[in-house]
């Protein structure tokens, strides 16, 4: 996996970028079913392989298909990334050990949930639909905005883009 | 009209397979499901301008799926030397032939057997025009007129 | 590519039963994985191979333009449709509990409901987006 | 116990094959010839794993299960290495031909 | 160590989303930077909620020990969210290109100094 | 012999993914991403069988409904960009 991320930073033509970050998206869905969480496996496989490939190829080819050379030294960029990756990594030690069943993540509420009260099989749909139904909710609206934004955004309107261009 | 209610019955135990719970609600919305989605596939044909149903010959067909099975054995037993082999014996090779398919779907299906085999793929097929790659100059000399378009042109007397 | 002909028969195979399959992540989100967001999107999906296959016009004339717009809000109206009437039968806003005489089928009817809320707007407002970028690149070229 | 053995040998011999696939993924000289290679991987090694899985399953859905998902192999995976190939033809990417390439077996690559 | 090479991996992909977005100026790269943050945002999340032993949370009588599902409520929302962000900013993209001809952070902003360049001159 | 089997199925993945990293054309990393869509639903099948639960083969079947929609998305948007490109630089040059 950290093969094809390395591959996605260096590889300059936007198409080889797109097939590589489905490959990646793949990976990480099964990477995901390893940590058990075989809803959201399912959901970025769906997402990330299927919809965001098209979308990004749909807006590809709206545009030029192959990135320009940067102009700047990619050094004070990379320095960031490093200092704070560093950063991250010192935090991370402070935080519980891999499968710890006395980590905090598990004591609070989950109990509560697992007692499975719906009488859900799925313990995920039942969290989501039910005990934290405003955030499906507000999730929901977020989709509809996104959706209006984009028709907003893509409208085509008469003779809009040329009067922009001819402006620019 | 028998068709039709062929495929949803098809589309309905598809539906059975993925499922394999029998609760009385399930069932219902898979036979809801199955004739939604019958009436839809119609929908999405007359778009097409295709024809809904596909003529085949299932008693050969269940024949050639085994003998397929075995080609492709053989075929990948071959491929598989070849790779592993340090010399790399390849002399890839393009052939184009007239496969004796008359229908879509002959066509498909020998397209498609083709391409299963390891060593060789179709490239384009179309009415009257196979353009076929392969590993070994061998294999592509033995595809035009070979068993598998015999056998595939079979499939399409109805 | 818009012709070929063994994508076309593949699609005239495949286009249903992925639909099917999306219908079947919907229904079974309570048993296993899925639910209605992943239905949303392979449905979407499916319609999208349709379109990849034989052109974005003839999907266009197969989901006119109308009804995904009124599948993106309908979905929303479902969800928030299925709060109101828990308020309405005395409960809580989204207290599925009340939709039924008993809270554990009550609550089966409100999650069922609210899936299907999820999916409508998630297939409609894939397929709006996808139709907004395709059909404003054909009508440039 | 008999059938546990033979799932074995199914599963080694997909596992074994989905190796030389991935092997000739890398050896092979041109973008055709890969194709062979991974075929080897969709079909065969594909195939013998889902029979181990089957035998390994019994007889219940989840073995019903796996016939669908081999379905979908052995059906989409052809149509999409077809799409590949001919689309790579019509953008003049060249197939490597022969030992000793022969110029009149190119064929005439369309746009 | 071995405890903490998960994180070192979720850190080493947001690292990497972090040097696409700040590094390059191709608008569309820079959206694929900003969803490879938003995986390793998902792993953040998701690794704690593995228990060692544990199986998916459907429940069923088989089991006794499930991982936590909190986590996946949590990211199956942020997923959506993150397509939705996706699809907003690509259509944005589109709309900087059929505006400005181009979508290089450099480029646009040379077009923009010139045109207040022009700006400038016709004031004088 | 289930782990052994998805040992050499992660092997194969890596081996793909060198292929997508190197590949010189679009194609070559294409058709080593869909051998990697491959592997992971097969991987996953077996996942499903190590942890013995069987629910996962449905995710299985959905990357491989997905893996094809997405190889075709991007040979048809391949064409289709190469062409609007073309069409657009020659308008803007004359």
């Amino acid at each position: 996996m950290a093969i094809s991320v390395v591959a996605i930073v260096v590889t300059r033509n936007l198409f080889s970028v797109i097939v590589l970050s489905g490959a990646y998206s793949f990976l990480m869905a099964t990477v995901l079913v390893a940590l058990d969480a075989v809803d959201v496996a399912m959901t970025e496989a769906a997402v990330g392989a299927g919809v965001s490939t098209v979308l990004l190829l749909g807006a590809l080819h709206l545009c030029k298909s192959e990135e320009a050379k940067p102009v700047h030294k990619p050094w004070l960029p990379l320095a960031v990334s490093v200092s704070t990756g560093a950063l991250l990594i010192y935090g991370a030690w402070g935080l519980p050990d891999f499968g710890d069943p006395d980590a905090p993540i598990h004591q609070n509420v989950v109990p509560r949930y697992m007692e499975n009260e719906v009488d859900v099989p799925n313990v995920v749909t039942a969290v989501l639909a039910s005990f934290r139904g405003y955030d499906t909710l507000g999730e929901t609206t977020v989709v509809f905005t996104a959706g209006a934004g984009v028709i907003a955004l893509l409208r085509r309107r008469k003779k809009g883009p040329e009067k922009t261009r001819e402006k620019a | 009209m028998i068709r039709s209610l062929v495929s949803a019955v098809a589309l309905f135990s598809f539906w059975l397979l993925l499922s394999g719970m029998f609760v009385p609600f399930l069932l219902a919305a898979g036979f809801g499901c199955a004739i939604a989605i019958k009436l839809f596939s119609k929908r999405l044909s007359a778009i097409a301008e295709e024809s809904d149903v596909l003529e085949l010959n299932w008693g050969k067909f269940i024949v050639y799926c085994p003998w397929l099975v075995e080609e492709i054995i053989v075929a990948a037993w071959d491929v598989s030397k070849r790779i592993l082999s340090p010399r790399l014996p390849i002399s890839p090779a393009l052939v184009e032939f007239v496969p004796s398919q008359k229908t879509d779907v002959g066509l498909v299906i020998h397209a498609n057997s083709i391409t299963l085999t390891p060593g060789t793929i179709s490239v384009e097929a179309e009415h009257g025009r196979f353009l076929v790659h392969a590993l070994t100059e061998g294999g592509a000399k033995s595809l035009a007129g070979s068993e598998m378009d015999r056998r595939c042109a079979e499939l399409e007397e109805v | 590519m818009k012709n070929d002909l063994v994508l076309r028969v593949l699609g005239r195979l495949m286009i249903p039963a992925i639909l099917l399959f999306a219908l079947y992540v919907q229904f079974h989100g309570d048993f296993g994985p899925g639910g209605g967001f992943q239905a949303g999107v392979i449905a979407a999906a499916g319609i999208i191979f349709y379109a990849l296959i034989h052109g974005v016009a003839a999907t266009r004339r197969l989901v006119p333009d109308g009804v995904v717009e009124t599948m993106v809000a309908s979905g929303v109206l479902i969800y928030a449709g299925v709060g109101l009437a828990g308020l309405l039968l005395g409960g809580h806003y989204l207290d599925y509990s009340v939709l039924s005489h008993d809270p554990v089928h009550g609550q089966h009817r409100g999650i069922f409901w609210v899936e299907v809320g999820v999916a409508t707007t998630v297939c409609g407002v894939m397929l709006k987006i996808f139709y907004m970028f395709a059909s404003r690149g054909n009508s440039e070229d | 116990m008999l059938i546990d053995i033979l799932s074995g040998i199914f599963l080694a011999g997909g596992a074994f094959f989905c190796l030389v696939g991935g092997i000739g993924l890398i050896r092979m000289p041109d973008f055709y010839t890969r194709m062979h290679a991974a075929s080897v991987t969709e079909t065969l090694g594909a195939g013998l794993m889902l029979v181990g899985m089957m035998l390994h399953a019994g007889l219940t859905l989840v073995t019903a299960k796996l016939i669908l998902i081999g379905l979908l192999i052995f059906l989409a995976s052809p149509a999409s290495s077809h799409a590949l190939a001919k689309s790579a033809l019509m953008s003049g990417l060249k197939p490597l031909l022969g030992a000793t390439p022969s110029d009149d077996e190119v064929p005439p690559s369309k746009p | 160590m071995l405890a903490h090479f998960t994180n070192i991996i979720t850190v080493f992909l947001m690292v990497a989303g972090l040097y696409i977005i700040i590094a390059r100026g191709n608008l569309i790269k820079k959206l694929i930077g900003l969803s490879l943050f938003q995986t390793s945002v998902y792993l953040l999340y998701i690794t704690p909620g593995k228990l060692i032993g544990g199986t998916a949370p459907i429940i069923s009588p088989q089991y006794s020990v499930y991982s936590n599902p909190l986590p996946h409520v949590l990211i199956l929302t942020a997923i959506v969210v993150g397509v939705a962000t996706l699809a907003l900013g690509l259509a944005l993209a589109v709309r900087i290109r059929e505006a400005y001809g181009s979508i290089e952070e450099d480029e646009i902003l040379d077009r923009d100094h010139s045109v207040e360049a022009d700006e400038a001159k016709g004031a004088h | 012999m289930l782990s052994a089997a998805a040992l050499a199925l992660l092997l194969t993945v890596a081996l793909a993914l060198a292929r997508a990293a190197l590949g010189p054309s679009v194609f070559d990393r294409l058709q080593a991403a869909s051998t990697i869509g491959t592997c992971a639903m097969l991987l996953l099948a077996l996942l499903g069988f190590l942890d013995e639960r069987p629910e996962f083969l449905d995710l299985a079947l959905t990357y491989g409904l997905l893996n094809v929609i997405g190889v075709i998305a991007v040979l048809k948007f391949f064409h289709l960009g190469r062409i609007a490109n073309k069409s657009h630089e020659n308008a803007e040059d004359a």
